[in-house]
């Protein structure tokens, strides 16, 4: 429980001193404002377009993937904890937890899901075939 | 002609397995580390996946052809150091070389071997420069600045002959501006000696890293027709497996007297004309410049270097296309003659334009790391593409 | 899966051997010139900042027009007749006052396209680096050692004696001339 | 204006912060990764082993934002120079510019026939330093940069001000 | 009550005197804000070492002029700097997760120090699911990277705060594994615990007691570590050659400064748990060294796998984003899942 | 194959294509007509015996009364080259483009047409490439004039530090 | 007030406020972040009801899983740039009307309800009892988990993936 | 001291402020987040009862399974919503009526 409350301090003064530190910045620091300096920068053209649109959903099906694996792992660590006091039984129980969610992996690699898929480029514009 | 044999426009590119994401255009450069200088890149992309890349250029076209036309002949030389100013005595070379074979001009001995030394050293220099900013490319700093290192002992031999490090201005009409000094010819000797070895600490560092080959192997892949029908040249083309080096298909200077290979690409680690492909023709090529560089040195007779012919020289009316072997690939000059003091015009034909303009071509599908990894692997030069 | 474990093995065997590299070098001695502290000597033929030894100056233009981007502005005026300007160092007479030469180093391009044709071998590149300055102005070079009222005393007596020739051709063209080409 | 700004002069307190600030803003001036051409391989030479760019605390930052110094290593050309000029505007304050080689001096050697050339960045951006040479040697660009420290050394205000 | 309150108590007996609440929470805020102050020093001296390693490493010598010695200075020019250095909002981010977002980023790592054992007395809060716990806290570093790439309406920002995500998720299992694999073996959460259980000599350390298994589990977790603190060659959400600054591409002044100071704190995390859970935390190696303090040996532990780190990042290249999910999910997942199942057999035998 | 038998298949098969034929100089060269170029440019690439398949140059001249463009062909297989010639005139410049035979056309082609003005019928994509979109004039022809301002940024501009030192 | 109590209050009081943030923002994205010190408000009082183990569990899957899933979807499924500006609402009154009422039942509930038998535990490690405990009694859900978790892994990657198959 | 209601009644403050969630927001992200809350809220009160009603841990174990569940809940609903919106473009639930062909 006072470990708890320490952490939480921790968190507090975390943010305590980091805002501490940004407001003694914001004092010391040189500002001059201009419209231009607040435009986003993409490598000095003039930003087109927005960047919060949708993203292509492979970095999502890797979320996806990885929250199931996050509960097995989960539940491994009580498991490990307790491993010694149950032996045999447990590493049973946890094979075949294992196992089956192997499955899923040996599933979501073999339909490629966890690569990055990668289309092959149609090089389109290609000069024309002799005597076309 | 009918409109429909046209090929369909660079933005109408059809790239399969639609995914019902918004595009993201976005521009990559002119101020990107990675795109060697002042390059611009408009890039469509789904997610990591590039759907078009349609490359900008010009940032830093600096009229060198309108210059070539207002000053004098000989004036022009400075120019063309700044062409490609990783390469500056292969660009002085070609130019050089062309007048003189318009004005058919004979050159010293010396001189002529001069020049082969000097240009192969660029050489080695421009492709250390390819080498470690590839590294940079792919993410590792350290084989850079190992390249730099070596390269700061070839641009060491170039302040001792002529006294910059950077734009030479060394090979003049007739001749050479410096003749060497005694001395320079053992240090260029040793500096092979040195530098072998440490071609083999790149290999070590970089080229056969295993996250190397996975990053550049079977990445960027351009085959050999398209590449010729792309006009590429130098390694790029010579990745390809198609072995056109113009020091061997049409040689210039004292090309032909020297035994060297022509470096092409085998697919050792992928397929032939990736990235890793392109890289390691330039590796090899830094083998055969070495090479060269020893036979020259040992067959370089003694005499004068200097140039023959007065400053303001004239060339007599006519006109002469010079392709030489820049460390980028056909570097050409077509000239045009009038018989005045000045140009009536100088095309430049730059290889490293060429070998840009394959890029929208073969970006639509890679990801932008990848894209990253065939741009460096094109090795270009931006002064020499914009001129 | 052969090739599975191959490449696991090669990653991490390719791994350790650039490791080893890089430790290696850990150990070597660093190539680094510490710039302000230890100043490397450069070759003799470095081109670095112009000179002119603006004694030895004959003001024949060859340096201005050798130079491809038009760097150096000179400016003469011619001697008078019983004037003597003396000679330079390699024995040539001197006929003009160099009243200007100016080298715009912001411009210049270190080329040294104008050192070789100068006949007294007076314009000549220096290894000396350090003249980066908060004004770009100071970066034209002056060389020429005339006052402006020097300057302009001897263009006064330039503009006279161009007056007076012109006057005296005037005469002589009254006279009725019989080689007006000459003139010109 | 903060307050000590007002406060701040004659005060030996803030006289000596002045002078930390200075310092620390000469010690760390980091720079924009912007090579436009062929000084820019210059500035990739000074930065690498044998100059080393990282003994006076300056290393390449590829954003503006986190930069201090855009040091404008090659020819800016009309096209460019917007871009040039969008990129130290997204430069936090504050900023300093180094215009390396005669490109970016004053037009270089294309300052006659360049159609297309910018005939100097300080058309575009206020600079603080120029470092001749086309391209200056890596001893001329830490030169070069130590005038700009010393530059830094001087300024009066807590605040930057040039 | 932790150990640590007691030691405070001992020290200063007037403490025990303030009601219980008062005392823990004004130990617990002495004992947070050293932490801080570990940060700090730690990321000054840690920046400072990386640039004079990856110096030596590449002949080179690194920051040699502020302030005399071998630039010792540096880091402390470059962070007085940072604090005056005007801080930018884009005028189209997120502004509030904007400036949050650093916040969340440094929090998470200062919070993650909170569990880690530095002797035998000195460990900030002693949960008994500790190390359950750090890897339980890194996750919301990744919520803050998410929201500052995201608040910053830049398309690099959004590309290196996607990868970094995917990149932390899908290595948080190996990492896991990996550990579980070393609970089998000690049978318990509690950080301090897990260094108990290894005393004795170096021998009866994790990584050399149970030599094989242990050791391969230490692999994955470095491996894995290594991408859990984007480090290269993982470190992709802030690739230079491709995403210009990754997720903090907009961020200038202090607000950055604080991305990058959890950014070497994360690599002391990382390391210090390796130190904990594989070298026996701050045990000596040997009885006859037991007077060098235990923070001694375990700052040591730490910082050459710290060191290890920087040797990795400046050899190698950089993976690309499919081959970073190839090595998490098809190379190191199956291999510590085969690991722990084998620990786990091996056991019952 | 040398330049006269180069000439003389092209002749064969377009006989009204060929405008001049000069062997005479360094470089050989065929002055095609506008309008026939395209098809003669096919021929050259597709015929198994000519068999152009790398296009080395292509550049535009001011020719003063007239603009041309000038394409350096090399085969790799057989090792020959050929320069061909194309003229037009000053006003309203056209020429067929070839880039859907060779890539390379493209990129020059488009350089071409930036500096020179000439338009390449049937280019898919002709944009200006190395000056700025909006850029008026044709640098490249002779009797260019720099503008002096291009949106505000000064282009003749070039402080003539001599000149205002002269009048301190 | 015990400062115990204090502290308890100011985690309750953040935790609903968050909740309501969550609840009203009008920006999408917000409600995800809001969320974000919900979660921790909940793991802080797991805390109090000396379940250590849970409160850890809570951050592990609920903040570094669910939560980065949720922001993932959101970046996904919208243009985010539509999130951010205001998200269409059902009508507040109905909504509101609802869920007062649903407070008003489960507030008669509590308030009712006779808690008479109160326990003190004090604060214990669980780690050892919830393995003991899912090796043992609750051994059958736990392999149970493992297929749910298997059958959810499949259905979603498929559900999310389905697109590749229908192009 | 610390009681059961006050779990309780944050539990169920929480849990409507959940109802009202799913009832308010149109986005069926929103729509998950609001039963996210109301899980985390019944969580609560499982463990509040583990901890002040004898029933020892299996107050926790349930809540285990709960958090579980709703790992995987998400996941299928944010799937389905990914789906869905490959599909129409839009999660707005008020729309998705019209899905039905
Ligand atoms: S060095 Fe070259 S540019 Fe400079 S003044 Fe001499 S000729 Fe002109
Ligand atoms: S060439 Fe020499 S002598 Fe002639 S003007 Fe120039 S500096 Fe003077
Ligand atoms: S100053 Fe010289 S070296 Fe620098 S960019 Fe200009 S031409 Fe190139």
């Amino acid at each position: 429980m006072t470990g708890f409350y320490i952490v939480l301090l921790f968190l507090l003064t975390g943010i305590f001193i980091a805002g501490m530190s940004l407001a003694v910045s914001r004092i010391l620091q040189t500002r001059k404002a201009y419209p231009e300096k607040y435009i986003s920068y993409e490598c000095g053209e003039l930003p087109a377009g927005e960047s919060w649109i949708q993203f292509n959903n492979r970095f999502y099906i890797i979320a996806l993937i990885f929250i199931i694996f996050d509960v097995e792992v989960l539940f491994m660590f009580p498991w490990a904890v307790v491993f010694d006091e149950y032996g045999l039984l447990a590493f049973v129980e946890m094979l075949i937890f294992i196992v089956i969610l192997l499955v899923g992996l040996a599933y979501v690699w073999a339909k490629g899901d966890l690569n990055w898929i990668k289309p092959r480029p149609q090089l389109a514009h290609l000069p024309k075939e002799k005597g076309e | 002609m009918n409109k429909s044999n046209l090929p369909p426009s660079r933005f109408e590119l059809e790239v399969p397995n639609k995914l019902k994401t918004e595009e993201m255009t976005l521009s990559m450069g002119p101020q990107h580390p990675s795109t060697h200088g002042v390059l611009q890149i408009i890039l469509k992309t789904d997610g990591e996946i590039i759907d078009s890349a349609d490359p900008r250029i010009g940032y830093l076209h600096r009229c060198f052809e309108k210059h070539a036309e207002n000053v004098t002949w000989h004036q022009v030389i400075p120019y063309t150091d700044r062409l490609d100013y990783i390469a500056s005595m292969n660009n002085n070379l070609g130019y050089v070389i062309g007048l003189e074979r318009m004005m058919k001009l004979e050159v010293n001995e010396r001189a002529e071997h001069l020049r082969v030394i000097v240009a192969e050293l660029n050489r080695i220099a421009s492709h250390l420069i390819a080498l470690g900013t590839y590294g940079l490319d792919i993410g590792a700093f350290t084989p850079f600045l190992y390249t730099f290192r070596d390269r700061e002992r070839i641009l060491d031999l170039f302040e001792e002959i002529c006294g910059a490090r950077l734009l030479y201005n060394y090979i003049w009409v007739g001749g050479v501006a410096y003749d060497a000094l005694p001395g320079w010819r053992d240090k260029v000797l040793q500096f092979c000696d040195y530098f072998l070895p440490k071609i083999k600490e790149y290999n070590d560092l970089l080229t056969f890293n295993k996250i190397f080959i996975d990053r550049t192997a079977n990445v960027g892949v351009i085959p050999a027709e398209l590449a010729i029908n792309y006009g590429m040249s130098g390694p790029g083309l010579r990745g390809s497996g198609v072995p056109y080096d113009l020091r061997k298909i049409d040689p210039y200077s004292i090309y032909d007297r020297f035994e060297f290979d022509i470096c092409t690409g085998r697919g050792e680690m992928g397929t032939v004309g990736d990235c890793w492909d392109r890289y390691w023709v330039r590796v090899a090529e830094m083998y055969e410049s070495v090479k060269i560089i020893r036979q020259a040195c040992e067959a370089m007779p003694d005499g004068d270097a200097k140039e023959t012919v007065p400053r303001n020289i004239k060339v007599p009316a006519g006109e002469y296309y010079m392709h030489t072997e820049s460390p980028r690939g056909e570097l050409g000059y077509y000239i045009i003659s009038d018989g005045g003091k000045t140009a009536n015009r100088i095309k430049v034909r730059s290889p490293a334009y060429s070998n840009l303009s394959i890029l929208s071509s073969i970006a639509p599908g890679v990801m932008i790391a990848d894209l990253v990894a065939i741009i460096g692997s094109l090795d270009i030069v931006l002064g020499e593409i914009d001129r | 899966m052969k090739d599975y474990f191959r490449n696991i093995y090669q990653a991490i065997v390719t791994i350790l051997i650039g490791m080893g590299v890089t430790f290696r070098h850990l150990f070597v001695h660093a190539v680094t010139i510490q710039y302000p502290h230890v100043k490397r000597e450069l070759p003799a033929r470095s081109r670095q900042k112009l000179f002119v030894n603006i004694d030895d100056c004959i003001g024949c233009f060859q340096c201005a027009r050798a130079c491809p981007v038009d760097c150096i502005m000179i400016e003469t005026v011619k001697a008078g007749k019983d004037e003597d300007l003396g000679e330079t160092s390699n024995g040539q007479k001197k006929r003009l006052h160099v009243v200007k030469f100016d080298i715009d180093m912001a411009k210049c391009c270190y080329c040294a396209d104008c050192v070789f044709p100068c006949p007294t071998e007076c314009i000549y590149m220096t290894p000396d680096y350090e003249f980066a300055t908060y004004d770009r102005n100071s970066l034209l070079l002056h060389f020429a050692k005339y006052s402006p009222e020097q300057v302009k005393a001897l263009h006064e007596r330039q503009e006279k004696e161009a007056l007076a020739k012109a006057q005296a051709a005037k005469i002589k063209a009254a006279a009725g001339t019989k080689k007006p080409e000459s003139e010109t | 204006m903060a307050w000590f700004d007002i406060k701040g002069e004659g005060n030996i307190f803030f006289a000596k912060l002045n002078e930390l600030f200075n310092w620390s803003r000469g010690s760390s001036p980091w720079t924009l990764g912007f090579g436009i051409a062929c000084c820019a391989i210059e500035m990739m030479a000074t930065g690498a082993s044998h100059y080393d760019l990282d003994r006076f605390g300056m290393f390449f930052r590829p954003s503006p934002r986190q930069s201090d110094v855009m040091i404008v290593a090659g020819t800016v050309t009309i096209k460019i120079a917007p871009m040039l000029r969008r990129l130290y505007e997204q430069m936090p304050e504050p900023k300093y510019v180094i215009s390396m080689g005669s490109c970016s001096n004053c037009g270089g050697p294309y300052w006659q026939y360049g159609y297309h050339v910018l005939k100097g960045v300080d058309l575009i951006v206020p600079v603080d330093v120029y470092v001749p040479g086309c391209p200056p040697r890596p001893e001329a660009l830490i030169y070069g940069i130590l005038q700009l420290k010393e530059k830094i050394k001087n300024q009066s205000k807590v605040k930057n001000e040039k | 009550m932790e150990p640590i309150i007691k030691v405070f108590f001992n020290f200063i007996p007037a403490l025990a005197d303030l009601p219980n609440w008062l005392a823990v929470t004004l130990i617990g805020v002495v004992l947070a804000v050293g932490t801080f102050l570990y940060i700090a020093v730690f990321t000054l001296f840690g920046v400072w070492l990386e640039r004079k390693i990856s110096a030596h490493m590449q002949d080179r010598l690194g920051p040699m002029e502020v302030g005399g010695w071998h630039g010792w200075a540096q880091t402390i020019a470059d962070t007085i700097k940072l604090l005056i250095k005007e801080d930018i909002v884009p005028e189209k981010s997120d502004r509030f997760l904007y400036k949050f977002a650093p916040y969340v980023v440094f929090t998470a790592v200062m919070a993650a120090f909170a569990v880690i054992p530095w002797s035998k007395k000195f460990i900030p809060a002693n949960l008994n699911v500790g190390l359950l716990y750090i890897i339980s806290i890194s996750s919301l570093g990744v919520i803050g990277i998410l929201m500052g790439g995201w608040a910053s309406n830049n398309k690099w920002s959004l590309y290196g705060a996607m990868r970094s995500a995917a990149q932390m998720v899908s290595y948080e299992i190996p990492v896991s594994l990996s550990l579980i694999s070393v609970i089998l073996i000690t049978g318990t959460l509690d950080m301090q615990e897990i260094v108990y259980r290894q005393s004795g000599t170096l021998f009866s350390w994790n990584i050399f007691h149970y030599f094989p298994f242990a050791f391969l589990a230490f692999i994955i977790y470095f491996i894995a570590s290594l991408a859990e603190a984007n480090r290269t060659p993982f470190d992709l959400p802030e690739a230079e050659s491709e995403l210009v600054a990754g997720f903090h591409t907009e961020y200038s002044g202090m607000r950055w400064a604080f991305f990058m100071l959890s950014e070497y704190a994360n690599m002391f995390v990382v390391s210090a748990i390796s130190a904990v859970v594989f070298f026996g935390g701050w045990q000596a190696p040997f009885g006859f060294l037991n007077f060098i303090p235990g923070p001694i040996w375990f700052l040591g532990k730490a910082l050459i796998l710290v060191f290890v780190q920087m040797w990795i990042r400046w050899t190698l290249p950089r993976l690309r984003v499919d081959q970073l999910m190839y090595t998490a999910w098809k190379v190191l997942t199956p291999f510590s899942f085969a690991l722990v199942l084998f620990i786990a057999f091996w056991k019952v035998l | 194959m040398n330049a006269r038998e180069i000439h003389d298949q092209i002749k064969e098969k377009f006989p009204e294509a060929i405008l001049e034929f000069n062997d005479t100089v360094q470089q050989p060269y065929l002055k095609i007509a506008p309008q026939p170029f395209y098809n003669v440019c096919q021929f050259l690439r597709d015929d198994a015996d000519l068999d152009f398949d790398y296009l080395m140059c292509l550049s535009g001249v001011d020719y003063g009364d007239l603009l041309g463009t000038v394409y350096h062909f090399y085969s790799m297989k057989h090792t020959h080259k050929i320069i061909l010639k194309v003229e037009v005139p000053r006003e309203n410049p056209a020429i067929p483009s070839i880039c859907d035979l060779w890539r390379t056309a493209d990129w020059h082609e488009r350089e071409v047409y930036d500096l020179f003005g000439i338009v390449f019928l049937n280019h898919p994509d002709l944009r200006r490439l190395l000056l700025p979109e909006d850029w008026e004039g044709y640098p490249l022809r002779k009797d260019y004039v720099t503008p002096e301002f291009f949106k505000g940024i000064p282009v003749l501009h070039s402080e003539m530090k001599s000149e205002t030192n002269e009048q301190k | 007030m015990e400062p115990n109590e204090i502290l308890f209050l100011f985690i309750a009081v953040a935790t609903v406020v968050s909740a309501a943030i969550v609840a009203f923002s009008s920006k999408i994205i917000h409600s995800a972040f809001a969320l974000l010190a919900s979660f921790m408000g909940f793991a802080a009082l797991y805390v109090y009801l000396s379940a250590g183990f849970l409160a850890v569990t809570q951050i592990l899957i609920y903040v570094g899983g669910i939560l980065i899933l949720i922001l993932f979807g959101v970046m996904m499924t919208h243009g985010i740039y539509d999130t951010a500006k205001k998200t269409a609402h059902n009508a507040l009154s109905v909504s509101l009307l609802g869920g007062l009422a649903i407070a008003a039942v489960l507030l008669l509930i509590i308030t009712r309800s006779p808690w008479a038998p109160i326990l003190h535990k004090p604060f214990q490690p669980t780690t050892q009892l919830i393995g003991a405990a899912i090796l043992t009694n609750y051994l059958l859900p736990f392999e149970i988990i493992s297929v749910l978790l298997l059958g959810a892994l499949i259905g979603a990657v498929y559900l999310a993936r389905a697109e590749d198959k229908q192009k | 001291m610390i009681q059961l209601p006050s779990f309780l009644i944050i539990s169920a403050i929480v849990f409507t402020l959940g109802i009202f969630t799913i009832l308010y927001k149109k986005n069926a992200v929103g729509i998950l987040m609001g039963v996210e809350l109301i899980l985390n809220s019944v969580n609560l009160n499982f463990i509040a009862f583990a901890k002040y009603v004898d029933v020892g841990i299996n107050g926790q174990l349930v809540a285990i399974f709960i958090i579980i569940l709703a790992a995987s809940e998400a996941a299928i609903a944010l799937a389905i919503i990914l789906s869905l919106y490959r599909e129409r473009a839009t999660i707005d639930v008020t729309l998705v009526d019209e899905m039905k062909d």
